[in-house]
């Protein structure tokens, strides 16, 4: 029992750190605002030069082995850097869910390209998906960069299948989205052929508990940006003649923001960990980071503005990408009510 | 204490509805609805002008002035008419609420004469250049200078945040005309023209991607050495008198637009379902309570005649509605769900609900930050020690 | 339409707030507690030497006119003070339903006798009361100063009766309560024979109304109270070299209060105005003022006990009595979920 | 990174909850389920000295003082075993987690001999003598006076908030050794035995009814020369060395007490439907959640072996635990309803859940006000500038 990082996880965490400071940089991320949210050269470097992408796949399917913990340290320094990047869509979910469910052939057609970011994929579930065998009906309006996928891992709550952009009955369109270094593309299905995987439940499992986990990682490396910055502004900002940090009731606030940020942390790494090791407590410890990461993200993105006065407010200050993405973690993938009703569910049994 | 309206005032009220529903269905019908600040600015400087047509620009002035000496309970009648009807906000709420109010307390006659009948008839529109960059809400670090030079203030600096200055006749700047004078001293309160070669105005995009606010460069701008409201010296004063006029009457006209931003979220929560979920109907159970705090609160204040004593309401009042608003912004977004995060067209444009969530973070931060609010209450409220200045 | 005090409601605030600064204080509180939550004194001394328990009760049943108005104004002196008084129940609550709903017979019997603080009333309600003709059976458990009064006002949902203390098949038995001040009785009724209300409906809304609105400034009075001896504590005491008011984060916790107080305030006197005016609000504020004046409360009182560090914590200090009362407020007569539930209802029609 | 357990850390895990739940069924099943502090003193010293004579008193210290050199995976297994065995709390927590680790970090060799033995026996129970009246969390503040004479340190003045100091034997005082010195330069630490005339102890009665805190009065009270911790003078450098020890494996049994706590709530939600209300439900998770953040926040904490770096996990741990369990009392008393105000006998006494509510109020409070914890974690964990002290 030992809850700190290995010398290769904390290897992992300063390559990545140092790899998205460097390029994830808010003038390359405000160019892919403008377009299709991909910073597609990042992407390229990430994938091949830097070659994390197939961390959390295993090597028998392509991948670089290691787990979600390894996965969560990457996505929580992309985060920090609200990278424009499909990497929530393409390799956490529908990677992950091929990997956990595809067969030996879907993997070996699809891992290589997603790994590379030759081929973006988007992840489509659809609780209520009208399956005629492998006739599929249905779709999401919130397809994480959706408009840029090649190909479409589309899941039901028992089903799970490959669909490819150019499908029969496929309809894809962009979505202008609050967010717009991960904007939302509406996938409709009308009568699709999908290629089933091999072990759907699987696929579900990996690709909603890697999602979770994802998006959770993200949240705490924005939220700790959001904190370094304000921070980082505290020290420099005069008003009222003082450092702005002096004030007491802004360092209670920065506190306030560190005192979440913490247990997000813990929240994160447990939640990974419980994963990868199979716990018991894995189920209940998804919920909880993603609830509870996605909520202090928000608190602290909330603050950066707040504690930026005006400038925090403009579009210019990059305060608003933090809120912003803050704001889509928040709600996709199941708000918090719904993570923390699952938990209660755990505990209390069902509701009414 | 009686909250009734009595029968004439209901009178009032149904005279105030007919002619704002008649406008809003009739010649003006192409603006009702309108939230947006910046819409359409051309289209409501004509509605200024309309309002002044029909002595409806600013009842509660005097009537030698153009308004018709309101009462108390007149002015609020009407403000919740010209929200209920969905009359877009005044372009010019700053020439009547503020600028006119200032001139009427401190001006010459000459002032009187020059600016009260053209903003009463709407063809003077005012902006305030308070805030300068790096100053934020601190008006005592105000760096913009003034000098007298040949009959004429000559103007130098910069402000910020100086809403909707792009659509705007006149500014009125708060200046420091006294060389190396610190603080609250020293201080000129100048109203100048903006169209003039000294005077650049730059839009600053928002995170709604709008651009209510700007940045007003003053570089040797002028104007004639009778602009300043006061005497030299005395901005200070003046300033702090007109932000007392900021909590009128034209609070409740702001709730009644509150009033609309809620009923629309209770509507899309009926209509989506959210209605059912016994955490979204206690978060608008109290959004509700709030709105109607805000409302009796503000009745509280205007109701009192004795301005000698704090009244704790008034001084409550902005930190109140600012984290209400915020509130209520990020309950929009809970009841959409997903939805709110998603624009209808190819432009980054946002609906009233959306774009509440995203422009009420400058609630609580423009007009003094919460933080601030919440020292002025303890000290000026509570008599706590004041927070001390630094002199870095 | 005026929110201000007129000069007689000034006047009688100003009677009420200097009886009980000087009567009602806490050692003689403290001695009201030890025994049955009653300052016996202060109760004969509050009904026949200053004559303030007729208000809100019409002037043709023996009151002394006025309305919600004035009552709050007196509810909120003795809240300040913490007293131990039987007022919400006696005066209230049942001799308004009395007042209200009862026959001229049932008034001229029990209202002299009540508003001289000769009897003390009980009120009970229990929505779910077996009336079987006027024979009741049913209960509550937590009948504030139950256990000193010697009539008891019972009411369901629809039925209103009049019940002495001496019925057979009543029993009341004293419980030992968090807050002292406020004593709970439980009152079982096996079979008793009530007295019926000439009009129970308008017993019920009466007794409810004015109870939720005397809960409500109390709770007014006990926050400001609880404000006012903090800050004199922040002015006074010195920690780090320092008046502990002079630390921003001290200061803005007591703005916080402030800030609560001032729409408690709004919030109890115009449910009191829209009762006493017939406003179609009534409904609304009354529900509206109990719940948001007993959350305000709680807050400022646990806030008491905050900025007063470990003294704050003791028995010898007077928080407690505050918070204790502050707790029993929100818990009595509706919780605030349920309160705003009620509101929710009025809004957005039934939950599922 | 690894959160699981080793299969011999299962079987160290059966064995102590054989053995706790064997005492808890057996010779101590009187004291089973106590969770009052003050509750049976003489028992608990009693089961202290059970705990020693089974080598379980104080298994993370060395073997030579009676510990059992456990390492840290042990350390955290038999602290959850023990709240889960419903073993009352440890009224030797003091001498086994601060006074005992203190005296091994900076005692002499005749200290540790004359102590150590006897705090793993069970035979000496430790109080604290840190916070004064009018100097609360404020250390510097300390007026205690103590003073070399005949070969005795003899200490004048006052402490408060000792807890449990009517039941323990010795205390440990920090005292002002160096006359007019002020702030934390000039303190001693000193360990002094109870029972003398220059002793008094009265108890303070908290607001739950109970009386675990006293005050404890200095007159001329006595203790040989050699009964300082380090020098004279360094009793800052003493005091901040055992406040670190505070956050130890303490912590996760403090935090089985808490799982205790929440699963109490938790069935009585059940019992009486609350279960099935939404809003309860949600609070129910969010403390479920926040129970496994401080668990694994602490395991995060304990694992850090580079002592160098400021860890952040330990800086808010201390506001982390008292706010979520106030929020969990609060929770109780929402989930029973009235029915938690009402106690069972006529004694002012409080079960679990209300105790929990009232007792709660005291953890924002000692061991450093949450105003005073957001203070350090800004300036110690974000490098912001320090509150200036006044010299009022």
């Amino acid at each position: 029992m030992e809850f700190v990082f290995t010398d290769e996880q904390a290897m992992i965490a300063e390559t990545a750190r140092a790899f998205f400071t460097e390029n994830a940089t808010s003038e390359r991320t405000r160019k892919a605002m403008a377009a299709d949210g991909i910073d597609a050269e990042l992407w390229t470097a990430f994938c091949q030069e830097l070659g994390l992408s197939g961390i959390g796949i295993p090597e028998s399917a392509g991948g670089a082995g290691l787990g979600l913990v390894e996965l969560a340290i990457i996505a929580e320094a992309a985060g920090a850097q609200v990278a424009a990047l499909p990497m929530l869509g393409s390799l956490a979910m529908a990677a992950q869910a091929i990997a956990a469910g595809g067969t030996p052939e879907q993997q070996a057609e699809w891992l290589p390209r997603l790994l590379s970011g030759e081929v973006v994929a988007g992840y489509v579930h659809d609780a209520a998906l009208a399956a005629n065998g492998d006739v599929l009906t249905g779709g999401d309006r919130f397809v994480a960069h959706g408009a840029s996928a090649q190909v479409f891992v589309v899941t039901s709550n028992t089903g799970a299948w490959i669909v490819p952009v150019d499908a029969a009955g496929l309809a894809v369109t962009a979505q202008t989205t609050m967010d717009q270094t991960r904007p939302y593309a509406q996938v409709a299905l009308a009568g699709v052929q999908g290629a089933p995987l091999g072990n759907p439940a699987a696929a579900i499992e990996a690709a909603h508990r890697a999602g979770f986990v994802t998006v959770a990682a993200e949240a705490l490396g924005g939220a700790q940006a959001a904190l370094d910055r304000t921070v980082g502004y505290a020290k420099e900002r005069v008003q009222f003649g003082r450092a702005i940090g002096s004030f007491q009731a802004y360092k209670h606030r920065l506190a306030d923001m560190m005192i979440e940020i913490e247990q997000a942390r813990s929240a994160v790494y447990w939640a990974a960990c419980a994963v990868d090791e199979g716990s018991d407590e894995a189920e209940l410890a998804v919920h909880s980071a993603k609830s509870f990461a996605a909520d202090t993200y928000f608190m602290c993105a909330g603050n950066m503005i707040q504690l930026h006065g005006g400038i925090g407010f403009t579009w210019e200050h990059d305060a608003h990408l933090y809120f912003k993405r803050a704001r889509a973690i928040q709600s996709m993938l199941g708000s918090g009510n719904w993570h923390r009703e699952r938990i209660a569910s755990m505990i209390l049994g069902d509701a009414a | 204490m009686k909250l009734g309206f009595s029968r004439e005032d209901e009178l009032f009220r149904a005279e105030c509805a007919d002619w704002l529903n008649g406008q809003m269905a009739g010649e003006f019908k192409d603006i009702k609805g309108i939230t947006k600040l910046t819409a359409c600015p051309e289209r409501r400087k004509e509605w200024e002008q309309q309002l002044a047509a029909y002595k409806w620009s600013c009842i509660g002035w005097p009537e030698e002035w153009g308004g018709r000496n309101a009462s108390l309970a007149h002015q609020v009648i009407f403000a919740e008419e010209y929200a209920r009807a969905g009359v877009p906000g005044r372009v010019n709420h700053i020439g009547v609420e503020l600028a006119g109010p200032t001139i009427l307390a401190f001006g010459t006659e000459a002032q009187k004469q020059r600016f009260l009948p053209d903003i009463a008839a709407g063809k003077t529109i005012f902006c305030q250049g308070f805030s300068e960059p790096g100053a934020g809400s601190d008006l005592a670090s105000v760096r913009t200078k003034a000098r007298l030079e040949g009959g004429e203030w000559v103007v130098n600096g910069q402000k910020i945040w100086t809403s909707l200055a792009h659509i705007s006749d006149w500014i009125f700047v708060v200046s420091r005309s006294e060389e190396g004078s610190k603080g609250p001293k020293g201080l000129t309160f100048l109203m100048m023209e903006i169209d003039q070669p000294g005077i650049e105005i730059r839009g600053i995009k928002q995170i709604n991607g709008d651009a209510e606010f700007n940045e007003t460069f003053f570089t040797d701008a002028r104007c004639p050495a009778d602009s300043l409201i006061g005497a030299p010296g005395e901005g200070w004063k003046i300033a702090m008198g007109l932000l007392a006029f900021e909590r009128g009457v034209s609070t409740l006209g702001q709730q009644m637009g509150f009033r609309n931003e809620l009923d629309e979220i209770i509507a899309a929560a009926k209509a989506n379902g959210a209605a059912k979920d016994p955490l979204i109907r206690q978060r608008i159970a109290k959004a509700e309570i709030g709105l109607n705090l805000m409302r009796y609160g503000a009745l509280r204040m205007l109701s009192q005649t004795d301005h000698s004593k704090i009244d704790g309401a008034a001084l409550t009042y902005k930190i109140q509605w600012a984290s209400w608003r915020r509130n209520l912004g990020e309950l929009a977004m809970d009841v959409l769900g997903q939805a709110a995060e998603v624009a209808e067209g190819a432009e980054y444009e946002w609906d009233t609900l959306p774009n509440l969530f995203l422009y009420s973070r400058a609630d609580t931060i423009y007009g003094g930050t919460n933080q601030i609010q919440r020292n002025l209450i303890a000290e000026r409220g509570l008599g706590m020690p004041r927070e001390p200045r630094g002199d870095v």
